[in-house]
């Protein structure tokens, strides 16, 4: 057993344990936290893999992005430290068993599949070829995808300043709520 | 490095997809459910790009399928917690179960 | 290739242009909201008549980008589906304070579909997907002060997101067993090995979610009741309309080589749509949450006609499709008057509507008959054509639970009928003043209606165009 | 002749009434266009005649075949035989004598009459049409207008009849439907003629008989599916109830006949028994619940549903003749019972009940309207010289021809309801319009109007000349039945 | 071929004053709607004295034999190549006869009825009823078509109900003509099937065709019918008998006889025409069409005889206990027709044993003048005295002579005391009775005398017994138009006894030697006269004989007098069988359970989609839970259990 092998198996204790304590945790500023951790852990993968780039893009989007913008709406809408409200413990039973059963089905299945065999050819992407490969209009080239998330970046962004943006009109109108039940 | 199969990449991210789906059926907090949701999509991304570098590294296919789902998880994060603020601005509350006005 | 690529791309970058166009609007001097409809509505006008002209079929960017007669035809009924939504919301969007954000929202999601119906490869197709998810959740949340609005929001983002994550799990492993993302390049590959089943599973169950199907519909109802009408109407004809498109390529020809598979899931997937879908319509009162399980039940016929699995069917399926956006449109545009005026969403807000509005009643009726497949309606020949080219396989029990549950949903569309003519109501809906552009988009959607169906050239076209294989 | 006009006249009529306003001017139209029908139709049997007597022996007439949708080679093909061309002379008068009836007609009249000739035309289309699709088709378009008619300006529990009469009348067409979809796919081809002359394997026949017949069967009252029959006619409206029981009832029958019985002769003969056995009980069953009914609707939609049984009867039985007498019957039947409704609707809309028991002595006040009834009455309990006699009469005679013994019991025990018709048409007419004056209020009602008195006299004359010369009309369907006949023939030889 | 198409003209006449009368009589014609329609009567009676004439005595007989001739005959309904309802007419000796019957009667009642029903409200109506009984009466003798003959049969027995019915406003008397009505149609029922049973063997609907078929032994016909059997019966057998049910019902046999009595709601003409001397005879006359075919068949002759005796014997007895005087009629003729019947059943084909046949139709002859005159007599009574019971009469032998004498002539005619018409009749009957069969004899004496008795009875009820006039006040005797029928009739009751008919009307047409013996005619009209002493010592005057008597008798007077309760039983089987054990049972199932299991489906599918709308629960973690719950059950059908 190689020292790359123990690597690889610290790391993902890591991250499913970090997971496992993200979607558990009782303060759900923890909760953040261990999923940065978590995070981080699936960068440190990456990097295990040797595919830096996907690493570096981890970390800039998700570690620097994502979380952030998590733990902010955390602060906007509740604050931090008051323990969470428990789950009813029968759906917990019941969402657990059906997560593994769902988790064992799917391993019992990749672990009956024959995966194809690569030549061993060598699997070295540097940052360059994969940008000239994301701006290229050719074979192989991801340079309408690019477009097209840009435009939806722009909507989402479009979106969310209309939903976000605080409004003059903060009175809600309540007849709704009864005219429901 | 190559003694460590593929399968057991595939386990743990398996493994994870299942934690983060366990988060979003039982986490009442709409954050952490979006939490639970950036687990699962990370699991995927892991899939992605071990299967680009054990089975198929002459193309680099997986690689950018996982760089685009990153950005669009962005993208969906962003716009999610947009609507969980606009619902918190309505409900007073982020509770999943407080959301449940239209039902049957 | 310069040109070609103008023309091949043609419909999405007069999207695009709208697009930008809106934007600067926003960017420039105050406008009424008024002018800025007229012009919006104007620009979707040209870009649907736009449709007709300069076809081509070819690809871009190796397989990312696809097009075809057929494939632009399908785009341009979503631009007629889309000019017709905004003529319709004019009443809504006259007081709403973001029109623009709300056009462009509901573009890009557009162009997300575009981009989507004509991928030729996984990884487009599912960007187009998402693409024409995020900016409608967002749009979904455009009655920014109903609570029943956000909450629609949310839950149409949490259960889009899950559902997308679930249909990412299943790409990743179809990639992972076949090696490939180019749709044209996966019957080679796929063996229908039980993980490759389990993948394929999961990507039907993506599309599901999206023109929900039973038991991924859950989320629907609850949506089109809190959702804007617009946004509802968008919702139940535009995007289900481009995932059905997309489901009938994908299945015919990058799951070919699965079909045996298939036609058996759509078979269970079918009836149970039906079924339920017109078990939770009957008892809704809500008018949205209503049309929501009808449409339901209407894309379980659509998926029987799917599985026929010809050129019949996708030619059914598109032909059906037509009719759809034209009578559900119909039925929402006269819903979404009246809410616009009076605030009344409910089917028991409707009795006695006759006496105030008969010339809404008889658009809501006929449209209401052309869903349940009353002729000479389309919706008669619509639902035909679904159910012959699904009984191709011989699948005749299919057939005839289909032919009886059209029973039950006779029920629910005829008791809204009655409640319409026949019901007494001491306070019906009042007098309702209808502006210029709904008239017009009402008026075609029942010309439509009639039209579509008994002239037999649409089908006859939309057959000849349509893919065999 | 081309026969589309037989469907485009009634579109228009419909159109125009769309474009008027006011009673006088809608009715007038509605009256036009009917009777250009009526004489359309008295024509194209001229025409037909005049065809026949040239020698043209081809079994349908004045074909039109137009391609409709190439895809699924479904055409728009029309012709007519003696047949069609009865049951066309039938609707007709029927949709004139209900026009003059609902002359008064003062509620939402515009849509009243645009309704009533849209369900028309959807019979016309019915009849004429030689493509199972297209025939299909109009069968649908006939349905609905009758949920609004009955719904908008029934009576009573209208909504709920109107309901149940929709939901079971679609039941039926979704069973026809299944049916067409087995005999297309066996064929390829949605066109009767074409169909006819290949043989559809016995199984397959075995299998798909049975929807396409019980289909149709719905829309004949076929016992047990006949629950929408009393309800359905009570509630309705005078004219509707007389377009119900007159031309939709019959939509059935010519469906069973055409379609089920035509193309799946085999299997029309594995499962004669049944028919008939379903057909014996509607007769006995429904001559016997007649009986127990207070209501003079409920009284004539029960009896419709027994004398519908005759129909499938004659259908059942598989003998030239009894085709004939079923026929027969079909059209006499829908003159009968739409004269009665008729005379019950004058009634009702003077003396504002239909209780048996709440009228009597109407022969004194409105004696015009009384005979009328009796009439009606004397010509369903099959009195020689109207045309129940003749239809009933070969019914029998063509269901005695079917040597087997339990046919013959089921022959027999039909034949005895016709004292059981007997007794219910004596009893609501010896109390309804004989007998001494219930109600002293009665005394100030008024005799029948021109109109109503010219609606009675067209039916009168139809029910009197087919009573009196039926072989004009044997003559007239013979061929037809015998062309059907060609084909159950070859079955009888098959098995 | 003699020429004989004149003869349609004798039914068309009525037929075309029917419509006259009944498109405009009640507003144009009125008044003299009677007059028109005894006018066009009185031609049809001349046209049938003519063809009479002509068929007896010009060119109807052919070497000795009278032909059946078909005067004219057009294919009317077709059901099969050789099975079709043609209209002709057929001319044979009973069918001249009947012609000259029933126009000539129907005449007398039209003339009676000018005076009987003068100042009715619906007069014209009430003509055009009598001309459409005419018209179907004269088309039922004339046809040669069996389904021709139930045709005009079902017309028959409408045009009575519409007559019976007449007084529309006297619930007794709707009540009648519905009876009538139901009670004959059931019998036509079985007339119906009997045609229908003998179509199909016969493979012909024509009379002569069907007899011709049937009556030759060694024909494939005539074998295959008696060979055919259905529980152990002959279709033959049950063929014949079904006719003979029909005919029975219009001729009220017993037990289909209860429809009768209670036919004289209608006006006393109408009883006087139908239900003495037209319709009810239909029966008799149906047999005797097709007496060739039953004289085939022993069964079914013997049934005809002893349902005619019987119910001669019985309508005599309920006969003399009665005090309705048309009641009593109405029995009278009853038993007159069992009379008829038993003849027809003791008698054979051919030569001399064909003697019953002839003496029927000689009693249907004579009777039906001496029966029309009774009830014409009646009528003339009841018309002054306004009342139809014994009680209310007596003593009225001043105040209306003439009546009284045609009542006393036509009591002594159908007595059967000489020379008057009855005697001769009966007779003949009775010889015939008495070669075939004793004991029918013995009923036939014995009826004979109670004929007598209870006809005198009524006699003297009406015209003797007390002496007062209280009717004296009443108008006269009626007008002019009602004596003379009742002279005309009264001087046939007389004569028509002297028609040498057995030389005319027989069997197969060949003419019959028939010799008057003693030792026949003693009896009858002895016992006949002692009879009427019987009668005279206890009616002629006010007395208590006729009290004691029917304390004596007891228990069986009141039965009788109950006639038998038989009208009891018929309502029992209707009142408290058929309408509660079938017809409710059968409405009930139809609301409750046919139409109840089809609400039971829509209410099973509201209830099942109230059911499953909890998955609807509006929580998003319940939904996603069911999403992938949708997956993994796909997932595991498709790769575990689906391969």
């Amino acid at each position: 057993m190689s020292a790359s092998a123990i690597i690889f198996y610290c790391i993902s204790a890591f991250l499913l344990g970090t997971g496992i304590l993200a979607v558990t945790a009782k303060k759900i500023f923890r909760a953040a936290i261990w999923l940065l951790l978590s995070l981080v852990g699936i960068a440190a993968l990456y990097f295990w893999m040797q595919v830096e780039f996907i690493a570096a893009v981890q970390i800039i989007v998700y570690v620097g992005g994502i979380v952030i913008l998590i733990i902010f709406s955390i602060f906007l809408t509740q604050q931090s430290g008051k323990e969470m409200p428990k789950p009813a413990l029968g759906k917990q039973l019941f969402a657990a068993l059906a997560v593994l059963f769902g988790a064992a089905f799917t391993c019992t299945l990749i672990y009956g599949n024959w995966f194809f065999q690569n030549d061993g050819s060598a699997f070295k992407p540097t940052v360059g070829d994969i940008g000239t490969q994301m701006l290229s209009t050719t074979e192989h080239g991801f340079i309408l995808p690019f477009e097209v998330v840009s435009m939806l970046l722009l909507a989402a962004m479009i979106g969310c300043i209309v939903i976000a943006m605080k409004s003059n009109q903060t009175t809600i109108s309540s007849p709704e709520i009864k005219e429901t039940n | 490095m190559n003694e460590v199969p593929l399968m057991h990449i595939l386990f743990v991210s398996t493994a994870l997809f299942f934690i983060g789906m366990y988060g979003l059926f039982t986490r009442r907090n709409m954050i952490t459910m979006l939490m639970s949701i950036e687990l699962m999509l990370n699991s995927v991304n892991i899939n992605f790009v071990a299967f680009n570098k054990y089975l198929f590294p002459e193309k680099l296919d997986g690689i950018f399928f996982t760089i685009f789902i990153i950005t669009i998880a962005a993208a969906e994060a962003a716009v999610a917690i947009a609507i969980i603020i606009n619902l918190y601005r309505s409900h007073q509350s982020i509770d999943v179960d407080d959301a449940t006005e239209m039902k049957f | 290739m310069l040109d070609d690529f103008f023309i091949l791309l043609k419909q999405e970058l007069l999207i695009t242009a709208i697009i930008f166009l809106l934007l600067f609007l926003k960017l420039g001097k105050e406008r009424t909201n008024e002018s800025l409809l007229r012009i919006a509505n104007i620009l979707l006008l040209l870009n649907f008549i736009s449709g007709f002209f300069f076809i081509k079929s070819g690809t871009l960017f190796s397989d990312m980008f696809q097009t075809s007669p057929f494939i632009s035809l399908e785009k341009n009924m979503l631009n007629l589906a889309i000019w017709l939504i905004s003529m319709q919301s004019y009443n809504w969007l006259k007081t709403h304070k973001h029109v623009i954000e709300f056009y462009i929202l509901l573009l890009t999601t557009l162009l997300g579909m575009f981009f989507m119906i004509s991928s030729g490869n996984l990884l487009m197709f599912y960007l187009g997907l998402e693409m024409s998810t995020i900016p409608l959740a967002a749009a979904a949340n455009f009655d920014l002060f109903k609570r029943k609005s956000s909450e629609a929001a949310m839950k149409l983002i949490i259960s889009s997101a899950f559902s997308s994550a679930l249909l990412l799990f299943g790409i990743s492993f179809i990639y992972g067993t076949t090696g490939t993302l180019t749709l044209a390049e996966l019957p080679a590959h796929l063996t229908g090995s039980p993980l490759q089943v389990f993948a394929f599973i999961l990507v039907v169950s993506g599309f599901s979610f999206k023109v929900s199907a039973v038991p991924f519909h859950l989320w629907t109802a609850d949506v089109y009741e809190g959702a804007p009408i617009a946004v509802t109407s968008y919702l139940s004809v535009v995007s289900k309309a481009a995932v059905l498109f997309v489901f009938v390529s994908v299945l015919y020809h990058a799951f070919s080589s699965l079909s045996a598979l298939w036609y058996n899931i759509l078979f269970i997937l079918s009836l149970l749509t039906i079924i339920i879908g017109n078990l939770f319509a009957l008892r809704q009162d809500n008018f949205k949450r209503f049309l929501a399980f009808s449409s339901i039940a209407q894309v379980g016929f659509i998926l029987i006609g799917i599985s026929g699995s010809s050129q019949a069917g996708t030619a059914s399926v598109v032909y059906f499709i037509l009719i759809y956006i034209f009578s559900n449109l119909a039925a929402f545009g006269v819903v979404s008057l009246v809410s616009a005026v009076t605030g009344k969403e409910k089917i028991s807000d409707f009795k006695a509507f006759y006496k105030t509005n008969p010339l809404l009643s008889w658009i809501l009726t006929i449209a209401l008959f052309s869903l349940a497949g009353v002729p000479p309606t389309a919706g008669f020949f619509g639902k035909f054509f679904l159910l012959i080219a699904g009984a191709a396989k011989g699948n005749y029990l299919l057939i005839g639970l289909a032919a009886l549950n059209m029973v039950i949903s006779f029920y629910y569309y005829l008791r809204i009928v009655k409640a319409i003519f026949m019901d007494p109501n001491e306070t019906p809906v009042e007098k309702i003043a209808i502006p210029v552009m709904p008239k017009i988009a009402l008026y075609i959607c029942v010309t439509g209606i009639i039209v579509t169906g008994i002239a037999s050239v649409v089908y006859d076209y939309i057959f000849s165009i349509s893919p065999g294989f | 002749m081309n026969l589309s006009i037989l469907i485009i006249l009634p579109l228009f009529t419909a159109l125009i009434i769309l474009f008027c306003n006011g009673l006088k001017q809608v009715r007038s139209v509605a009256l036009l266009g009917s009777v250009a029908q009526l004489l359309l139709s008295g024509f194209l049997l001229y025409l037909y005649l005049q065809e026949r007597n040239t020698g043209n022996a081809a079994p349908m007439l004045f074909e039109n075949n137009y391609v409709w949708f190439a895809a699924s080679n479904i055409h728009f093909h029309i012709g007519v035989d003696g047949i069609s061309i009865a049951m066309i002379l039938l609707t007709a008068s029927v949709v004139v004598a209900g026009i003059l009836v609902s002359w008064e007609m003062e509620k939402l009249n515009k849509e009243f009459f645009f309704l009533l000739i849209l369900l028309s035309m959807g019979a016309y289309g019915f009849f004429i049409s030689l493509d199972i699709f297209t025939l299909f088709f109009f069968l649908e378009i006939a349905v609905i207008p009758k949920f609004l008619l009955i719904g908008i300006w029934g009576s009573g529990k209208k909504e709920y009849s109107a309901m149940k009469l929709a939901l079971m009348l679609m039941a039926g067409s979704a069973l026809v439907f299944v049916g067409l979809m087995g005999i297309y796919y066996q064929t390829g081809s949605f066109d009767l003629m074409e169909i006819s002359q290949l043989a559809i394997p016995l199984d397959v026949q075995l299998f798909f008989f049975p929807f396409a017949f019980v289909g149709f069967g719905i829309f004949a009252a076929m016992f047990p599916f006949h629950t929408w029959v009393p309800d359905g006619h009570a509630s309705a409206p005078t004219a509707a109830s007389m377009f119900l029981a007159g031309i939709s009832m019959k939509l059935g029958g010519y469906g069973c006949l055409r379609v089920a019985t035509f193309l799946m002769p085999d299997a029309a003969h594995a499962y004669s028994w049944l028919i008939i056995l379903l057909a014996t009980i509607a007769i006995i069953y429904g001559a016997f619940a007649t009986m127990m009914q207070t209501d003079l609707k409920y009284i004539n939609a029960y009896s419709s549903v027994s004398h519908c049984g005759f129909v499938l009867l004659g259908i059942g039985m598989l003998t030239e003749t009894s085709i004939n007498g079923a026929v027969l019957q079909m059209v006499s039947h829908g003159l009968m019972t739409a004269l009665f409704f008729a005379a019950i609707g004058m009634i009702y809309s003077r003396t504002h009940t239909r209780m048996v028991a709440q009228l009597g002595g109407l022969l004194k006040v409105m004696p015009f309207i009384s005979t009328v009834f009796v009439i009606a009455g004397l010509c369903s309990l099959g009195l020689p010289g109207f045309s129940g006699f003749v239809a009933e009469m070969t019914v029998f005679m063509g269901s005695w021809q079917n040597p087997d013994t339990m046919y013959r019991l089921a022959t027999i025990l039909s034949c005895a309801s016709i004292v059981v018709t007997a007794v219910y048409i004596l009893r609501a007419a010896g109390k309804s319009v004989m007998g001494p004056i219930e109600n002293t209020a009665y005394l100030q009602l008024t005799d029948a109007k021109w109109n109503e008195k010219m609606a009675a006299a067209i039916l009168i004359v139809g029910i009197v000349l087919i009573g009196i010369a039926p072989f004009l009309i044997n003559s007239l369907i013979g061929p037809g039945t015998e062309h059907i006949m060609q084909n159950v023939g070859k079955a009888i030889t098959l098995k | 071929m003699p020429n004989y198409s004149y003869i349609l003209w004798i039914p068309l006449l009525p037929l075309a004053t029917f419509l006259l009368l009944g498109l405009f009589g009640r507003k144009y014609v009125k008044t003299f709607s009677g007059i028109l329609g005894s006018l066009s009567l009185l031609v049809s009676t001349v046209l049938s004295f003519v063809a009479a004439h002509q068929y007896f005595y010009v060119d109807g007989k052919v070497n000795g034999v009278y032909q059946k001739i078909i005067a004219l005959k057009y294919t009317w309904l077709t059901f099969s190549p050789n099975v079709s309802i043609d209209m002709g007419i057929i001319i044979d000796p009973i069918s001249v006869l009947m012609l000259v019957v029933v126009s000539f009667v129907s005449l007398m009642v039209h003339v009676f009825s000018l005076g009987y029903m003068k100042g009715e409200e619906r007069f014209a109506t009430y003509y055009a009823f009598l001309s459409l009984f005419t018209f179907s009466m004269l088309g039922l003798i004339l046809s040669s078509n069996i389904f021709q003959v139930y045709m005009f049969w079902e017309l028959v027995g409408v045009s009575s109900f519409l007559l019976i019915g007449y007084y529309f406003d006297k619930p007794s008397a709707v009540a009648a003509s519905k009876k009538a009505f139901i009670v004959t149609r059931f019998a036509d029922l079985g007339f119906l099937i009997g045609i229908l049973i003998l179509g199909f063997y016969g493979g012909t609907l024509d009379i002569g065709l069907l007899i011709e078929r049937l009556t030759a032994a060694q024909s494939s016909e005539f074998i295959a019918m008696s060979t055919a059997g259905f529980l152990g019966v002959s279709a033959l057998t049950w063929a014949l008998t079904l006719v003979f049910i029909g005919g029975a019902g219009k001729s009220a046999m017993f037990p289909l006889h209860i429809w009768l009595p209670d036919a004289m709601e209608g006006p006393t003409p109408v009883s006087a025409l139908i239900h003495a001397a037209t319709m009810v005879v239909a029966g008799v006359y149906l047999v005797a069409r097709l007496f060739p075919v039953f004289s085939m068949d022993g069964t079914a002759l013997q049934i005809v005889m002893y349902t005619g005796a019987f119910s001669a014997l019985l309508a005599a007895i309920i006969a003399c206990t009665q005090t309705d005087i048309k009641r009593v009629l109405a029995y009278s003729t009853m038993s007159q027709i069992g009379y008829m019947m038993f003849a027809l059943g003791v008698a054979k084909y051919g030569g001399e044993d064909g003697l019953g046949y002839m003496a029927s139709m000689f009693h249907l002859f004579t009777h039906a003048f001496f029966k029309s005159l009774l009830f014409l007599g009646a009528g003339a009574v009841i018309h002054m005295v306004h009342s139809n019971e014994m009680k209310d009469m007596g003593g009225l032998r001043k105040s209306m002579p003439i009546t009284h004498l045609a009542f006393l002539i036509a009591c002594l005619a159908i007595a059967g005391i000489p020379p008057f018409a009855g005697f001769f009749s009966k007779e003949e009957i009775l010889t015939a009775a008495f070669h075939t069969n004793k004991m029918i004899y013995g009923v036939a004496l014995f009826t004979a005398a109670l004929t007598a008795f209870y006809m005198f009875r009524l006699y003297y009820s009406i015209f003797w017994r007390k002496e007062s006039h209280h009717h004296a006040n009443a108008h006269g005797e009626g007008t002019l138009t009602m004596k003379i029928p009742l002279v005309v009739l009264a001087v046939c009751a007389i004569g028509v006894g002297f028609v040498p008919f057995s030389s005319l009307v027989t069997s197969d047409g060949v003419a019959l030697e028939t010799h008057m013996d003693l030792v026949f005619s003693i009896p009858p009209v002895v016992l006949a006269l002692i009879a009427i002493g019987i009668a005279t010592y206890m009616y002629k005057s006010e007395n208590g004989k006729s009290a004691q008597l029917t304390a004596a008798l007891g228990g069986f007077f009141v039965a009788a007098k109950k006639k038998f309760y038989m009208d009891e039983f018929y309502l029992f089987i209707t009142g408290k069988i058929i309408f509660p054990l079938i017809g409710k049972p059968i409405a009930w199932i139809d609301k409750n359970i046919v139409d109840g299991f089809m609400n039971l489906l829509a209410n099973i599918t509201g209830k099942i989609s109230e059911l499953i709308k909890g998955f609807q629960s509006g929580r998003v973690q319940n939904y996603a839970i069911y999403f992938f719950g949708g997956i993994i059950g796909l997932a595991v059908i498709f790769i575990y259990l689906w391969k």
